[in-house]
């Protein structure tokens, strides 16, 4: 299963493989945001937190219908489907390879743009934390998406409307996390909630996309 | 018609906007059963025509 | 789970048996009753018109599918399946490539010989994006010299290759058969298999398939009332 | 003769085609006393005066909207256990209704508040419950949608219901977490019935009836329809098949 993971990886690295596509798009939207709401620092401070993680869920989103639809027009996914590799860790390294090229650099990303937005000191520390504990659930729940649509022609569009109602417990326990942190207040309660939600994801969710992925794939 | 006093539009509204939905429903299912029906017969109507011989309900 | 080296699966057993296999696609039953059964050494060639149901034959036996009715029994280590898409990644190098598949299935020494297999050793480290079909193809033929399992299905192999790669793939192929290993194949050419036994397929005339619980006709009285 | 005998289509007609004229009958008396009664014969409520007239719609649409949903999942669950044609095109039948319900709850609710927050839409933690329900709704129907073959498209939605009834559950503690903050006027909450006065409790329960009763016509005749369009397709392919 790693050969594929570092198969995943070299790919995402390789020219067109996307890899600086979602953190360009963070980066954009962490700009683009004080021109609609305002440059008053008070109130860039007071949404940072939300802000940044919002943008961080859609950039995750965003690279997030390629994850198997490749795969599946050039018949690797076939060929591993009839390999001697069961498809739930198939598709968990298919996240994995999605969260250490998108979920990582992220949330080393994220201080920086929190500089932008007028983060609070202790944001600093809790941002990227939570985002830290959260990007495993988006890159996981993500790749059920991705599985369920993959047969689907032009699956991006259907895959963000089904998957972002399925974000909606992982991005408020996540921003309430790094809101908590950057005000001061107890702020580990909350981010255990969203790291439970991650590895409740992580163990359950590649059961789930491998069925959509057989039934996809018939 | 009972007098709804000072929430009157708030009520009306409330109801107003049920009821249209629930018609739109009822409507919309009404609408579509009969639409399948008949395009369910008239190809069964096609597919005894050119079979001919074939007995009524049989599962051709 | 271990692969069946090809040399120790014992020549009386077969190594893969289908009995009644009937396969559907869309819900319209394509072939019914198809038995049959592959022997170490055997090569079978399934024949028919376009449409029949050869590539839907191939996927239930693979596994990609189940079948409407009847049963695959395949040997322990199994099979290897070779699509009409030939599950090359073009932004790695022919190396790469292989190495993924010989990694996924444990055989990374064999990556040479499969390589020399299908004469793309002078290729080895051009990026697949600039291969020709012809040379993708044989890429993709590779990978199933390297699985080293010993039933290959294989859905229309040679189209795209040119006479000195069919012939490539006919003498790899041949070899595959010598060490006891079996192939279904899908295809319209003659591959020269001196004992190559043809399964002719025609279409089933069984009503249709999975969806043959909508199959009969309702006499119903509600809706006649009013719609 | 065992329930799983009424998944098969044919049953399932002869018997709902038979069942549905009483069922329809039945709905029209509940839901058209229950809302005339509600209507027309309660008094007004000392604090809230008339708008206790729309609990008579958002109650009974709430609980249809969230009920719908667990009939959605058990249809499924049977569906992918019992591979029955019928049980899954009960779940497509339902999911219109039940996101109808959703926008009726979500509207009625955020009306009912309106005099109370001064705003047509306050983030109240049970109205945004709501709201993400319907995107659940609306999620499922889309991907019904997209996919041709029905059987692939029975299996996927299948899955996509029952992960999302999960997420479902987790997203109401959520929001109920989320709006901690806010600070809420009275709760205009789906279990307010529990404390209503007898006057106003009897027409609840009969609209509430009329409601279930609603449902149960509505998803029989879309059910019907969905056999009947599989039913449709499949002599198609046949014909295709044949020709």
């Amino acid at each position: 299963m790693s050969a594929l993971l570092l198969r995943d990886l070299r790919l995402a690295v390789r020219a067109g493989g996307g890899f600086g596509l979602s953190l360009a798009f963070f980066l954009i939207l962490a700009v683009l945001v004080p021109f609609g709401v305002g440059p008053d620092r008070e109130r860039l401070a007071l949404i940072a937190p939300g802000i940044l993680w919002v943008g961080a869920l859609l950039a995750a989103l965003l690279s997030l219908d390629r994850l198997f639809q490749l795969d599946w027009e050039d018949g690797s996914l076939e060929a591993l489907a009839t390999a001697p590799l069961p498809m739930e860790g198939a598709v968990a390294m298919k996240a994995a390879a999605h969260w250490l090229t998108t979920g990582l650099p992220l949330v080393a990303l994220s201080p920086v743009l929190g500089v932008l937005l007028n983060l609070a000191p202790a944001g600093y520390v809790w941002l990227p934390l939570s985002l830290l504990a959260g990007t495993p659930a988006l890159s996981m729940i993500g790749a059920f998406g991705a599985a369920l649509t993959v047969g689907v022609k032009r699956g991006g569009l259907l895959l963000s409307l089904l998957v972002l109602p399925l974000y909606v417990p992982t991005l408020i326990f996540g921003a309430e996390a790094a809101r908590r942190g950057a005000e001061g207040l107890p702020a580990l309660p909350v981010l255990l909630m969203v790291a439970a939600i991650s590895l409740a994801a992580c163990a359950a969710l590649p059961f789930a996309a491998a069925a959509a992925i057989r039934v996809s794939l018939r | 018609m009972p007098d709804l006093g000072h929430y009157e539009m708030t009520v009306l509204l409330a109801w107003g906007g049920t009821l249209l939905a629930l018609a739109g429903l009822i409507g919309q299912t009404l609408w579509r059963a009969s639409e399948v029906r008949r395009a369910l017969e008239a190809q069964e109507a096609r597919g005894q025509s050119d079979r001919g011989t074939e007995k009524v309900g049989g599962n051709g | 789970m271990t692969d069946a080296s090809m040399t120790g699966a014992s020549m009386s057993d077969a190594l893969l048996s289908a009995q009644g296999l009937s396969v559907a696609r869309g819900g319209v039953r394509l072939l019914s009753g198809v038995s049959f059964e592959l022997r170490p050494g055997d090569a079978l060639v399934l024949r028919g018109p376009n449409g029949v149901g050869k590539t839907t034959l191939l996927r239930t036996l693979a596994g990609l599918q189940p079948p409407v009715a009847g049963t695959v029994t395949v040997c322990e280590g199994g099979l290897a399946y070779g699509g009409h898409a030939d599950a090359v990644k073009s932004a790695l190098t022919v190396t790469e490539n292989l190495d993924f598949w010989a990694a996924v299935h444990g055989r990374s020494v064999d990556v040479p010989a499969a390589l020399a297999a299908l004469d793309l050793t002078h290729l080895r480290d051009r990026r697949a994006a600039t291969l020709s079909a012809g040379q993708r193809r044989r890429l993709g033929l590779a990978r199933m010299v390297l699985t080293g399992r010993p039933v290959w299905l294989l859905d229309e192999p040679t189209v795209s290759l040119d006479k000195g790669s069919v012939a490539l793939f006919a003498t790899a192929l041949g070899a595959h058969l010598t060490a006891g290993g079996a192939a279904i194949l899908a295809t319209h050419i003659d591959l020269g298999l001196p004992d190559a036994t043809c399964l002719d397929l025609a279409p089933s005339d069984a009503p249709t398939g999975p969806g043959d619980a909508f199959g009969d006709a309702f006499d119903d009285t509600f809706d006649g009332a009013f719609l | 003769m065992s329930l799983w005998e009424y998944a098969n289509p044919k049953k399932f007609m002869e018997t709902t085609g038979w069942l549905l004229p009483w069922l329809t009958a039945l709905t029209a008396l509940t839901l058209g006393g229950g809302l005339v009664w509600g209507f027309f014969l309660t008094p007004d409520a000392d604090r809230f005066g008339s708008t206790v007239k729309i609990l008579y719609v958002h109650v009974p649409s709430a609980f249809i909207a969230i009920n719908a949903w667990v009939m959605m999942l058990v249809t499924s669950l049977i569906w992918l256990v019992r591979r029955h044609h019928v049980s899954v095109l009960a779940a497509r039948a339902a999911a219109p209704v039940g996101m109808v319900m959703t926008l009726i709850a979500l509207f009625t609710g955020a009306v009912w508040g309106q005099p109370m927050w001064g705003t047509w839409w306050a983030w109240d933690p049970r109205l945004t419950a709501f709201l993400i329900l319907f995107l659940f709704y609306l999620g499922y129907l889309a991907l019904w949608a997209a996919i041709e073959n029905p059987d692939t498209a029975a299996d996927l939605t299948s899955v996509l219901c029952l992960v999302g009834s999960v997420f479902a559950f987790l997203s109401r503690y959520a929001v109920y977490f989320w709006a901690q903050g806010l600070h809420q006027g009275a709760s205009l909450s789906v279990d307010r019935a529990q404390h209503v006065a007898d006057v106003y409790a009897y027409p609840l329960w009969l609209t509430m009836a009329g409601f279930v009763f609603l449902f149960l016509t509505l998803v029989f005749v879309r059910t019907r329809t969905e056999i009947r369009a599989r039913r449709l397709s499949a002599l198609v392919a046949r014909e295709r098949k044949a020709a």
